[in-house]
Order: structure tokens, then sequence, then C-alpha cells
């Protein structure tokens, strides 16, 4: 179908995904709020099926997405390859989370169908914040995914650390979403418009349109954008938030807000500032590499292991920081391909931890897992699967995704980024490793120590989806890697000629 | 001669890891049922070994020039760099595989017998076929890449044997070790890797090997780098200094292991991936003369080392370090088919030992348990006078140890003195004093390898038990499960050097006995010609006497010498010596005993000669091996934890201190953008 | 006026930062963050005279968006006094290290 | 006349931004808060912004305001005096942080060309108020309807979540 955005109605095909997310984020709540009635019961099993039914709903009709053009290509909402990709990997995080909540829930005394209508607008915020080209538009989508995940990350009233994690994160966010907001002020001022093709126009192709001005609204965003990837100095939220929240919350946090917001960051950088590479290329390799550096250092000495995977996902940030630095076609796919393998690996080990860290999340030390290899194979082969692949081990997904961020770099001649990657890789062996010794070389307390554990099917069904996965990437992740470098193919001539986009 | 198409190449990777998932199934839902890994662990690697060897018969028959080089997918398929999922077949793979497959075998069955008591019995094979089919893809991988993932499954494999008995925090320990070591060994494989491909632009063998001699100036900084950065990769895996402190402690696995993974294969993946890379470390004169030179200082550091150690699969373990040394020497001088060389008939040997060691403890350990004796099997002050009771595991592990001490006519004499003699022959051009030097020093390790291997012999095998009076009834002759596989290696260990005799050794009236000639070399030739022309069109013509004179022919006969005449010395000395358990005393000897003693001359000896070497290596040990670079290891660890904690104090908790953070960060990338 | 008026948003921004770095309650900091939204509303309105009404247009969408805050961030803030009583910062530090 | 009125206005917002922050108590700064945003209020209006100065004073005066006065009240903080400024090293360096990031920014709008009032007759006739709000609607309902959509969902996932957190029975 061609779209033209001078007729309104068409917004609507545009945001296909999105409306069909919203409209059954409100059937779910309503379906909800009648099932309950007002006697504050658990929300009955079938609210968390009827989720899943709309997130599998919303892949249709992302996949139907794909199939539209448009006319020109300064739209509001972006028709390209590129978006049907991230969307593709929000819904997938969504759908994780919805396996591996149920029992979580129930469990936490905590089954309120409102997490699951919050979590698909927190989706469809993602959709909207990497999928636009309006900076308004853009920050909206922001706020719209971090108002909802405010909220899930205090969800457990109980809980007095959900709440302060909460809390924190809510400030810092707002915080950091003014400085954002600032950018956008400083950009449109100096482009007089927001939306991104125009800006890229405005700096031009040999970047001499831009202003102090919009050098600084850049660097404000960069700063939004930074906050939301916790990219170091702007990570310190990070640990908290997701060693307080829900473990399913973090597992979503970890993964879809954060490949959100780097979907978005590579979005926005590559459209409207390609031109300014050589200057914002050189800020975010000097995070990324910082990122990486302080991140790993840190999680070394981590014994929680929650918090661990925190500072772990600070660590990957840095990264996937690599990969938008060097700001090519194939660091653009590199970087998809990774963020697709970055959120099976991520969700599937938040899953273990929170299956064994039982209820109220009492067990998340590194010492509950002695033994647990043993006891429970099959979470602890995937469990070790999962860390193998955080830690780039060949064979995973993660190497192939390493791999080619590596390449990327090497390729723009970010020899001095690729050599601090490899080693923050390296040193990362050492406190993934560290679990699953304690996993498989450990004995455990007592014999029965995770004879409790229960593993719900829909815990299953993650771990299994999210094992087959990083295998079958790290063995066949050619189609993958096709895709992904067609899907970011859009950015090799976005802004035309001066683009640093051409290989070598 | 007809066009070369390998039969099942594919199946020969495939049929491990199909073991490694009946086993590893086994050992999850079964592992009760010993059965299942009796079978089908040595079974695959039986029937790997057996098309192998069908290949390796149809390659003899063909002329392969160009590697063989099929692609079963496209592994990374996007932009310029093309990197399939493809196996090469080629002499050098052929040959390493055939290793692999042959001595796995032969490993494989005698665990059979070596493990049937153990609780983890399916998942030691498990771990076992896993191991074997990830060497088999480090070797027979068509691309940098490939080898990589190679390279670090038999690390996580090895990580996982060494740690098998975890129960023993220890044994975890040296596991752990292991894998850090070689990650900084790794780090070396990646930023070569990097380097390669951002100059060539491809990973694949054939086209970067095509590549190289026209990118790369000869003796350039680039390709300097590149392979120094490739070696550092090798010494982590190849336990050279800096990085061999892993090895020994790697001992804390089952033994069959310590034989297949940590002798026979996987340490010499270095090796391999020098021999491969022979075209780059050609273009890189200052790389070869550090490769020499670091496997001449490890070869004599690892014997003398070797000389002061009470373990019996301590002193094997620094032997090996000692022998990778020697590999290294070749590889590094040129010589890569004497590097090679080395590396066959060393695993033929080495395997027999420790295989061997392995069946003198399995009856110590069962000799002990009869009586529950907490003494350590492992002892060698515990053992002696063995070869009453274990006549086959003496002679053939007195074969090894000719071979490895270099005694004409076993395997090791031929390779060994190869690799002598191609130092001193390459000790031309611009670095010939380094190489004279190491040609000197890889002498004087031979010297040492005799001795450290007939005191190893003699205290085991020989004088008086001090095993203890009721222990003794129960030692016997291990079972033919495990003595069989001991008389396979022999056999090779015996004949295994008759595949390569040098000229100017084929000439000679005796040692030339049965002239076989060069077939190694030849059989190697199509992969070392690029690398040969390379160095003679940069390089003078080689030596035609060694340093301070003599014909090859004449140090091949010296070294002979030499070594029957340290064995000869060494068992006098050492058999002279009296040993006491070690529990008991082991060290005082009084001057009073001196005089009483009927071997007068042999005790000035020792204490004159032998004394002071093995204090002094004693010495060394403690310092250098346990105190320096086991230090360095560790406090890289504990600086990086140190920072780590300093970062983590960071983190207060307070909201304030996070926001003056970001606030700081946003001044730092304003300044940035505004200066 | 103009430049003034930007000038005026870029003060106003930085005390909201200062107020946030120094202050130790919670809802004053949330106060110090909206100082900052509005700054930046100030700084809209200020541009649209320059560059066109979008400004104004996004000034409507910055209040919407304060106002989600408001009444999140508010409903976070009580959430977390009923389990300690306070809304001191300096309270809050289950989560560290 | 008009200019004279800004510098008032500017001085009192300022003012109260300042109060804000060193308010001793929550009711305190809010109260100064609240000087700010009517201050900012009277700024639009000099700027030709009528409806947003309107808006100002309904939307962020009137009810987001409330709603923090109602939130203080709720918890009794308004009796709160203990201070909580951060004193010392942290006080300076928070002042030389965000002032210098007070001047980044004010530096970069020097060399910005074209920031003078313009001459739009769109704009023209939105400052003169009689058509305030037809002039924003246009572009509010035209270019930035998927802006103006997703508020609404923005807000209903505040209505969701405050009611989450925020009611006291499960």
């Amino acid at each position: 179908m061609l779209l033209d955005f001078s007729t309104q109605t068409h917004y609507l095909w545009a945001l296909l995904p999105e409306t069909v997310l919203s409209v059954w984020a409100m059937l779910v709540l309503l379906v909800d709020v009648f099932q309950r009635g007002d006697r504050s019961e658990p929300s009955r099993p079938g609210i968390a099926r009827l989720t899943f039914v709309g997130i599998v709903l919303a892949a249709v009709a992302n996949a139907w997405l794909g199939t539209f053009r448009e006319v020109g290509t300064d739209g509001v909402m972006a028709l390209d390859t590129f978006r049907v990709f991230t969307n593709y990997v929000f819904l997938l995080a969504a759908g994780l989370f919805v396996l591996v909540a149920e029992r979580y829930l129930e469990q936490e005394r905590m089954k309120y169908g409102e997490l699951y209508v919050l979590v698909l607008l927190a989706a469809v915020g993602m959709m909207v914040f990497a999928g636009s080209r309006d900076l308004m538009v853009i920050f909206i989508g922001l706020e719209l995914m971090s108002v909802a995940v405010y909220v899930l990350t205090g969800a457990n009233r109980r809980d007095p650390r959900a709440a302060e994690a909460s809390l924190k994160y809510f400030l810092l966010g707002a915080f950091s979403s003014a400085f954002f907001l600032f950018g956008v002020a400083l950009v449109y001022g100096s482009a007089r418009s927001t939306n991104l093709a125009v800006v890229a126009n405005v700096v031009g192709i040999d970047g001499l349109g831009a202003s102090p001005m919009l050098l600084i609204g850049m660097v404000l965003l960069a700063v939004g954008f930074a906050f939301k990837v916790a990219a170091v100095p702007f990570h310190m939220w990070t640990p908290d938030a997701y060693d307080g929240a829900p473990a399913p919350v973090a597992g979503f946090m970890a993964a879809a807000v954060k490949a959100a917001a780097f979907a978005a960051f590579l979005r926005v950088f590559l459209t409207a500032f390609p031109s300014l590479h050589d200057t914002w290329g050189q800020l975010v390799a000097g995070v990324a590499v910082l990122t990486m550096i302080a991140a790993n250092l840190i999680a070394t000495v981590q014994g929680n292991v929650k918090r661990m995977l925190a500072y772990s996902s600070i660590a990957h940030a840095g990264y996937l920081m690599v990969a938008l630095a060097a700001a090519s076609t194939t660091g653009a796919a590199s970087f998809l391909f990774y963020l697709v393998v970055y959120t099976l690996m991520t969700v599937g080990a938040f899953a273990v931890v929170l299956v064994v860290g039982r209820q109220g999340e009492s067990r998340v030390d590194i010492d509950w897992y002695a033994g647990l290899g043993w006891q429970r194979p099959v979470l602890g082969i995937a469990m070790t699967i999962f860390l193998l692949s955080l830690a780039g081990f060949p064979f995973t997904g993660g190497f192939i995704g390493k791999f080619y961020i590596l390449r990327a770099a090497v390729e723009k001649g970010m020899i001095f980024e690729a050599v601090i990657l490899v080693l923050a890789s390296l040193l990362s062996y050492y406190y993934y490793l560290r679990v699953a010794w304690y996993m498989w070389f450990r004995t455990p307390a007592d014999a029965e120590a995770h004879e409790g554990i229960a593993v719900s099917p829909g815990v299953r069904a993650a771990l299994v989806a999210a094992v087959i996965g990083i295998l079958w990437l790290g063995i066949f992740p050619g189609s993958l890697l096709e895709i992904a470098e067609r899907s970011t193919a859009i950015f090799a001539h976005a802004a035309g000629g001066g683009l640093p986009l051409s290989i070598r | 001669m007809h066009h070369f198409e390998p039969t099942l190449l594919g199946l020969i990777v495939l049929l491990p890891l199909v073991g490694f998932a009946i086993n590893g199934l086994t050992a999850f839902l079964a592992p009760e049922r010993k059965a299942i890994p009796t079978v089908v662990g040595p079974a695959v690697l039986g029937l790997a070994f057996l098309i192998a060897l069908t290949n390796f018969l149809r390659m003899l028959g063909a002329e392969l020039h160009e590697p063989y080089v099929h692609s079963y997918w496209s592994w990374m398929p996007v932009g310029n760099l093309q990197i399939d999922a493809a196996l090469q077949l080629d002499q050098l793979s052929m040959l390493m595989t055939m290793i692999i497959t042959g001595v796995g075998t032969l490993i494989h069955v005698f665990s059979v017998g070596y493990m049937k008591a153990d609780a983890g019995y399916a998942r030691y094979f498990a771990y076992l076929n896993l191991f074997v089919f990830f060497m088999l893809v480090l070797v027979l991988g068509a691309s940098f890449p490939l080898m990589f993932v190679g390279w670090e499954g038999v690390g996580l494999c090895s990580y996982l044997l060494i740690g098998f008995w975890f129960k023993d925090r220890k044994n975890a320990d040296a596991g752990k070790k292991a894998f850090i070591v070689n990650r900084i060994g790794d780090f070396g494989f990646i930023v070569a890797m990097m380097l390669i491909f951002s100059n060539l632009g491809t990973l694949n063998y054939v086209e970067v090997f095509e590549a190289a001699p026209a990118a790369f100036a000869y003796g350039g900084g680039v390709i300097t780098a590149i392979t120094l950065f490739l070696f550092l990769g090798a010494t982590g895996k190849s336990a050279q200094i800096p990085l061999y402190v892993w090895l020994p402690d790697a001992m804390a696995g089952p033994t069959p292991v310590s034989a297949l993974i940590h002798a026979a294969t996987m340490v010499t993946a270095g090796v391999y991936m020098i021999a491969r890379s022979s075209v780059l470390f050609a273009l890189a004169p200052v790389s070869q003369v550090v490769v020499a030179g670091v496997g001449a200082l490890t070869a004599l550091f690892a014997a003398t080392i070797g000389l002061a150690q009470y373990d019996i699969k301590k002193v094997l373990a620094y032997s090996t370090v000692s022998q990778l040394g020697y590999m290294f020497i070749g590889v590094g001088v040129g010589a890569f088919a004497a590097g090679v060389f080395h590396l066959m008939t060393h695993a033929f040997f080495k395997a027999l030992l420790f295989l061997g060691s392995g069946a003198v403890i399995h009856a110590m350990h069962e000799a002990f348990h009869h009586t529950h004796k907490d003494w350590d099997p492992q002892d060698m002050r515990n053992m002696g006078g063995l070869r009453k009771y274990m006549p086959i595991t003496f002679a053939t592990m007195w074969i090894a140890t000719l071979a490895i001490a270099g005694v004409w006519p076993f395997a090791g004499f031929f390779s060994k003195d190869e690799i002598i003699w191609q130092a001193a022959a390459h000790a031309v051009g611009p670095y010939a004093g380094w190489y004279k030097l190491i040609w000197a020093v890889a002498l004087l390790a031979a010297v040492l390898t005799a001795f450290y291997m007939t005191r190893m012999m003699v205290m085991t095998f020989h004088g008086e038990n001090r095993t203890g009076e009721e222990e003794r009834k129960h030692l016997h002759e291990v079972p033919a499960v495990m003595w069989v596989p001991l008389a396979v290696l022999a056999v090779l260990s015996v004949v295994g050097g008759w595949v390569n005799v040098p000229h100017a050794v084929a000439d000679l009236p005796v040692l030339g006995w049965i002239p076989t000639s060069e077939w190694l070399h030849e059989w190697l030739h199509p992969i070392t010609e690029h690398a040969d022309a390379i160095m003679a069109a940069n390089l003078p013509a080689l030596a035609e006497t060694a340093p301070i004179g003599g014909s090859a022919a004449f140090w091949a006969i010296a070294s002979f010498g030499i070594a029957v005449a340290v064995i000869l010395v060494a068992s006098r000395v050492v058999g002279s010596r009296a040993y006491r358990p070690a529990t008991e005393a082991p060290e005082p000897v009084g001057l009073a005993r001196l005089l009483y003693n009927k071997w007068y001359i042999d005790e000035i000896y020792d204490a004159v000669v032998v004394r002071p070497i093995v204090g002094a290596s004693k010495a060394l040990w403690r310092f250098v091996d346990q105190g320096l670079i086991d230090g360095t290891v560790n406090g890289l660890g504990h600086a990086s934890r140190a920072l780590g904690w300093v970062g983590s104090r960071l983190q207060t908790g307070q909201l304030n201190t996070y926001a003056f953070a970001v606030a700081i960060g946003v001044l730092i990338l304003l300044g940035f953008v505004a200066f | 006026m103009l430049t003034n008026s930007l000038v005026l948003a870029a003060i106003l921004f930085s005390i909201g930062v200062l107020g946030v770095v120094v202050r130790r309650n919670a809802i004053i900091l949330f106060l110090c963050i909206e100082l900052m939204l509005n700054a930046v509303n100030l700084a809209f309105v200020a541009l649209s005279r320059a560059v066109g009404i979008e400004g104004q247009v996004f000034v409507f969408f910055v209040m919407a968006v304060a106002a989600a805050e408001a009444a999140v961030g508010l409903a976070i803030v009580i959430s977390i006094f009923r389990h300690s009583e306070t809304v001191d910062l300096k309270n809050f530090n289950l989560l560290r290290w | 006349m008009s200019d004279l009125l800004w510098w008032v206005f500017a001085s009192l917002a300022v003012g109260g931004a300042a109060g804000t922050v060193l308010g001793r108590n929550p009711v305190a700064s809010l109260l100064s808060l609240v000087l700010t945003f009517f201050s900012l209020a009277a700024i639009y209006i000099l700027l030709g912004a009528h409806f947003i100065g309107a808006l100002q004073v309904m939307v962020y005066a009137g009810a987001i305001m409330v709603l923090f006065l109602f939130v203080i009240m709720l918890l009794n903080l308004g009796h709160d005096f203990r201070p909580d400024l951060r004193k010392g090293v942290w006080l300076v360096s928070g002042f030389v942080t965000t002032g210098l990031i007070f001047y980044f920014i004010w530096r970069s709008f020097a060399g910005e060309a074209g920031l003078a009032m313009g001459t739009d007759p769109v704009l023209e006739k939105a400052a003169e108020g009689g058509n305030a709000i037809t002039v924003i609607a246009e572009p509010l309902f035209r270019d930035f309807i998927v802006a103006f959509e997703l508020t609404g969902i923005l807000l209903l996932v505040a209505v969701i979540g405050a009611v989450l957190l925020a009611k006291r029975r499960v």
C-alpha cells in the first residue's frame, strides 16, 4: 500500500501495530475490570493469554506494515524496514515478559491486569520512540514508554525496594527527559523544525549548517539517549532500578527499554546529524569506552546476580555504542543483530534469576546458585548458555554480535575502541563464569536446596525459545544478518553524499 | 593422479558431537547406565578415525596441491566479510585430524578402564567427545573465526575437565585459572584477527595467505604486530612463557584428560596455528625470532623446574611445557614441518607417558584404597620398584622416555634432533646471533630432558618399593583395556620418527637404517612452500654447519650420544639416592652418609652438579613460577576487582549523587562540543 | 526580548538542575524538575516567535507530559512514603553498591 | 513598556525559582514555584502566546501545582522544617557544575543568527490574540495529530499507573 501523509487517515495505517496494541490494551483493561468487579481480587489467568494474543496480532500487523510504502521520506512516522525490525524486537521482549511474568505475579500476589496493559502501552511508546521521524513525537514516545515503566518498576507495592527503585528511576528519568526536551527546543530553534529530515538538510551534507545552538541541542539529545541506554556516567540509576524492580520487569527494562532507546538514538543521529559524525562519533565512542571499562570492572565485585546482570546490561550498552559510533551500515546492522540476541539472552537470564529467586526474590545472591546445574539441569544449562552468550562465547549469538560490532569498528579504523571492547568482554568472562562456576562446581548448602524451584510452563517456553534462538543465531546467523543489513540500508543514503557510511 | 574429493569429511567432525549429545543426555537422564558411554564414547572416535584414515590413504594416492575447502553453509554472510562454515582439508589438517582421532580413540579406550568407578562416567565421556569435536573444528575450520570457535571450545572443555572433580575446591580453582589465563591469549588472537581483517578484508585462510605476501612488506610493522598478537594467543593455549602457569595446575583433572588435552592435542593448537599461518610468520622475521626465543626459554625453564618435582604428573606437565617450547623453536625458526613433526611424535610419546602415569596412579590409588592409607598416589617418593608389579606399563613408559630423551631409533630422536639442527641451520641473516643462542639453549634443555625423565622413571619403577608392606600386595598391572592403548602408543613411539628421516641422518651407516627419507617434509610441502619461498627470497642460504662447527650428521650422532650418556649417569645418580616416602622426613641427608656410601663418586657428582641444579630449579620454581608469574596473574585479577570495588562505592544509593553524575556527564559532553 | 527570554530559560533550567543536585526532599526535587520543564516551555514559546507556531504546539504537549509525570510521580512518592514515612532521599538507600 | 514588564516578570520568575530551590519546606518551595509559573504566564503573553499563557495559568499553576500541594498536605509534609539542603563542597560543586552548564547553553545562543522576532502573518495573527486558538489548533490537529493522539494514551497510562501505585488496597 502506498501511503501519502497529506491524507490524515493514512496515519492510521502508518501506525498500524501501535493502533492494534493500544486498542488491545484498552480491551484487556476493560475485560480485566469487568472480570474483577470492584472486589479487588486477582486478575484471571486469561488476561495473560489475552495480552499474548494482542502481541501476536501486533506482530501480524507489523508484518503487514512492512509491505507499505510512502510518498516521500519525511512523514512523521517512518515507514522503513528498520522500524519494522525494531518493532519485532519490542514485541519479542513484551511477549517474553508475558510468558515469564504470569507465575511470578501470582507468587508475589500482584496479579494486576493493569501490568499487562502497561506493558502493551509501553511497547506502543517504544514503537513510537524508535519509529518516529519527528523529535517532538519521539519525545512523547519516550515519555509514554518511560511513564509506563516507572509504574512497572514500582508495581510491587509491598516491597520497599521496589518503591525506592521506582522513585530513583522516576526522578532521574524525568531529570534526563528535561535535558532531552531542552535539546529538542534548541534543535527546533536553530533548524526551524523538529523533523529529522529537515534538520539533516539544514545541517547540510558538510555539517556547516550546524550552529552552536544546534550542536548543544544535539548533545542534550545525546544525554537523554545516553541516560535511557544507561551509559556511564548516566548509568547510576540502572543497578538500583533493576535490582529493586520485579525481576520480569527488570528483564523487560534491560531488553526492551534499552533496545528502544538505542534504536531511536541510531535513527536520530544517523538521519538528522550524519554529517556531524566527526563530532558525535567521538563523543559516543568516548562514552562507550568509559562505559565498557567502568561497568565491567564494577560487575566483577557484585555478589548479587540481579545486580551483576544490571551492570552487564550497562556493559552491553557500551558495546552497542561502539556500533553506533561506527555509524556505518555494517555498524547499524551489527547493532540490530545484537539487539535481538541481547533481548533473548537478557530476558532469559532474568527469567532464571526470577525462578531461582523464589518468593520475594529472596535468593538473588550468587551463593544460592551453588549446585543449581546438577539439581536443575534445564535451568542450569539454559543459564550457562545465556551467560556464555553474554560473554561472547563462540557458537552463541552473543559471539556473532560482538564479532560484527568489532568488524564494524575495525572497518572505520576505531582500533582503540575495538581493543577496549575485546579486553572488556574478556574481563566479563570472569563475572559471568563465576555464576556458571557456582552452578556447576559448587556443592549446594543442602541436597534439596533447589527442590522448591517451580518452573512454570510460560517460563519454560521462554527459556527454550531463548536458548534455541541464541544457539540458532550463533550457528546460522546468516538470515537475520541479511535482514538486519537490509533494514539499515535506509541510512546509507538518508542524507545524500557526505554520509560516512560507505565501507572503505 | 586423480582429483581428490574427501569421503564423509563432515562426519569426522559430526560424530564426536553426536557422541556428546548421547553421553550428555545419559549423564542427565541415567548416569548409572555406564554401558552407553562405554560403547558410544570410544566408538564415535574410532569411526571418525577410520574415516580420517580412509581419506588419508586416498590423499596419499592423489596429488593435492590446493587445499580442499568444502562450505556447508554461509556462516557470516553479510557485506564484504564472507565467512562460511567451511572445512578445509589439506596435508596439515589431515595430519592433525589423524593425530586427534587416532590418539583420541586410544585415550577414550583407556578411559573406559580408568574412569570405570567414577560417578560422573557419562559426563566425563560427554565432555571428552565435545572436546574432540571442538578440536576438530579448530584444525579443520577454513578460516580464523572458525579456528577461534574451536579454540574457545577446547578451552571450555579443558576448563570443564580440569574441574571435573569439582568437589575438590582446588580443582575448580585450577579450572578457573586456566580459563582466565587463556583469556589473555585470546585477546591476542582476536586483535590479530581484527588486524588481518582491517588490512586484507578477509579472514579465510586461502584468501589471507594468498593476499598476504603482496599486502605486507617483508618485516613491516603491521605484519609483525599481527604475528606477535597471534603468538600471544598461542602462548596462552600452548602454555609458553609467560602464560604457561595454568598447565601444571591443569593436572588436577583426570589423567587421561591430561594425556589427550594437556599433552597430545589442545596444547599443540598454538603450534598448529603458527604452522597454519606460516606465510604470515615468514613475512615477519622479528616475530620468528621472538617465537623461537620464547620457545627456547620455555623449553629450558620448564625443564629445570621438571628436575625438582615429586608429583609424577607435575614432572610430565613441565616436560610438556618444555617440549612445546621445542615445537615453537621449530616453527619459530621457519622449519614449520619440523615443528609439526615434533608435535606428532610428542603426541605419541607424551600421551603414552601420561597414560602410563595414569596407570601407575590408578594402581597406587587402588593399593592405598585397600588399606585406607591417605598417602598421595601421585607422589613418586611413595613409589619405587613398580617394575615388578606393572611390567607392561614399565616397559612402555621406558620406550616413551627413550623417545622423549632423543635416543635412536625412537621417535623423539628424529624430531627433536631436527629442531635443534634447524635452529643451527637458520642462524643466518640479521638475527643469527639469537638463533645461535637458541640452538645452544635447545641443546642444554635436551640434556635436562633426558635427566628429569630418567629421574622420574627411576624413582617410579626402580629401586626399593616404598609403598608400604600391606599396600604392596595390592599393586598389580592394569587391565587390558588400559594397557593395550599403552602398547599401541609404544609402537608408535618407536616407529613414529621414521616417517621423516633427514637426509643427513638417512645417509649415515647405522642411524639411517630403513631409509624412509623425508616423507613428512614432502607431505607438508604444499603447506610450507609459500613460507619457504618468502624466506628464501629474503634471507641468505641456510648454514651448513652448527655455530661451533660440525655438520648435521655430526650433531645427530652427538645428541644421540649425549642422550644416552645422560640417561646412564642420571639412572646411577638417582638410583643411588635413598628416597623415602613423602610423609617420612624426606629431606635430610647427612654428610656422614656420603662417606659410607658405596657410590662415592656419584655422591660428589650429586652434591656438586645435581644438587645445585635441582636446588636452583626449586628456587626458580618457588620464586618465578609460584611467586612472580602466579602473582602477576592473581594480581591482575585482584587489581581489577579492587578498581571495581572503588567504582561500586560511587554507587552510594543517594539520588543526589546520581543526579550530580548526570550533571557532570552533561557538562563534559557540552564542553567537548563547545571547545 | 526573544534572546533575553532564551537566556531566562537557560537560567531557570540551570536553577532547576541545581535544585535536583542539592536538595534531598523528593517533592522539592520533583518541583525543580517541573521548573526545568517550564524553562523549556519558555524556550519553545520564545523560539516560536522566530520560527513558527509549532513552538507553541509543543508547549501544549509538554504540559500534557508534565501532567502525566506529575500524576505518576506523586503516586510513587505516596507509595514510598507508605513504607518509610519520609520523603527525604537520604533515607532511601536499600539499593546501593 | 513591554520590555520593562518583561524585566519585572523575569526577575520574579528567577526569584521564584531561587525560592523553590532554597525554600525550607515543601509548601514554601511550591508557592515560590507558583510565582515563577505566573510570571512565566505573563512572559508568554508578552511574547504573544496568549493561549499558552492561559494554559500555563490553568493547567500548570492551577491543576498540576494543586496536585502537588494536595500530596504535600496528604502526606503532612507542610510542617517539615528539617533542612535538607546539601551544604559545603557539595553545594559549591553543584553551583559550579550548573553554572558551567548554563554558560555553555548561553554561549550557544550568541552564535545563532535569525533569532529575531518573526513577521510571520500566522504568528502576528496569534499575537493579536483574537484568534489564538484557531492558529494553534491547525498545526495541532494537522501536523501533530499523531503526537496529539499519543498524549491521550500517555494520560491513560498515567491514570492507570497512578491508581495502581497509590491505591491503598490491592
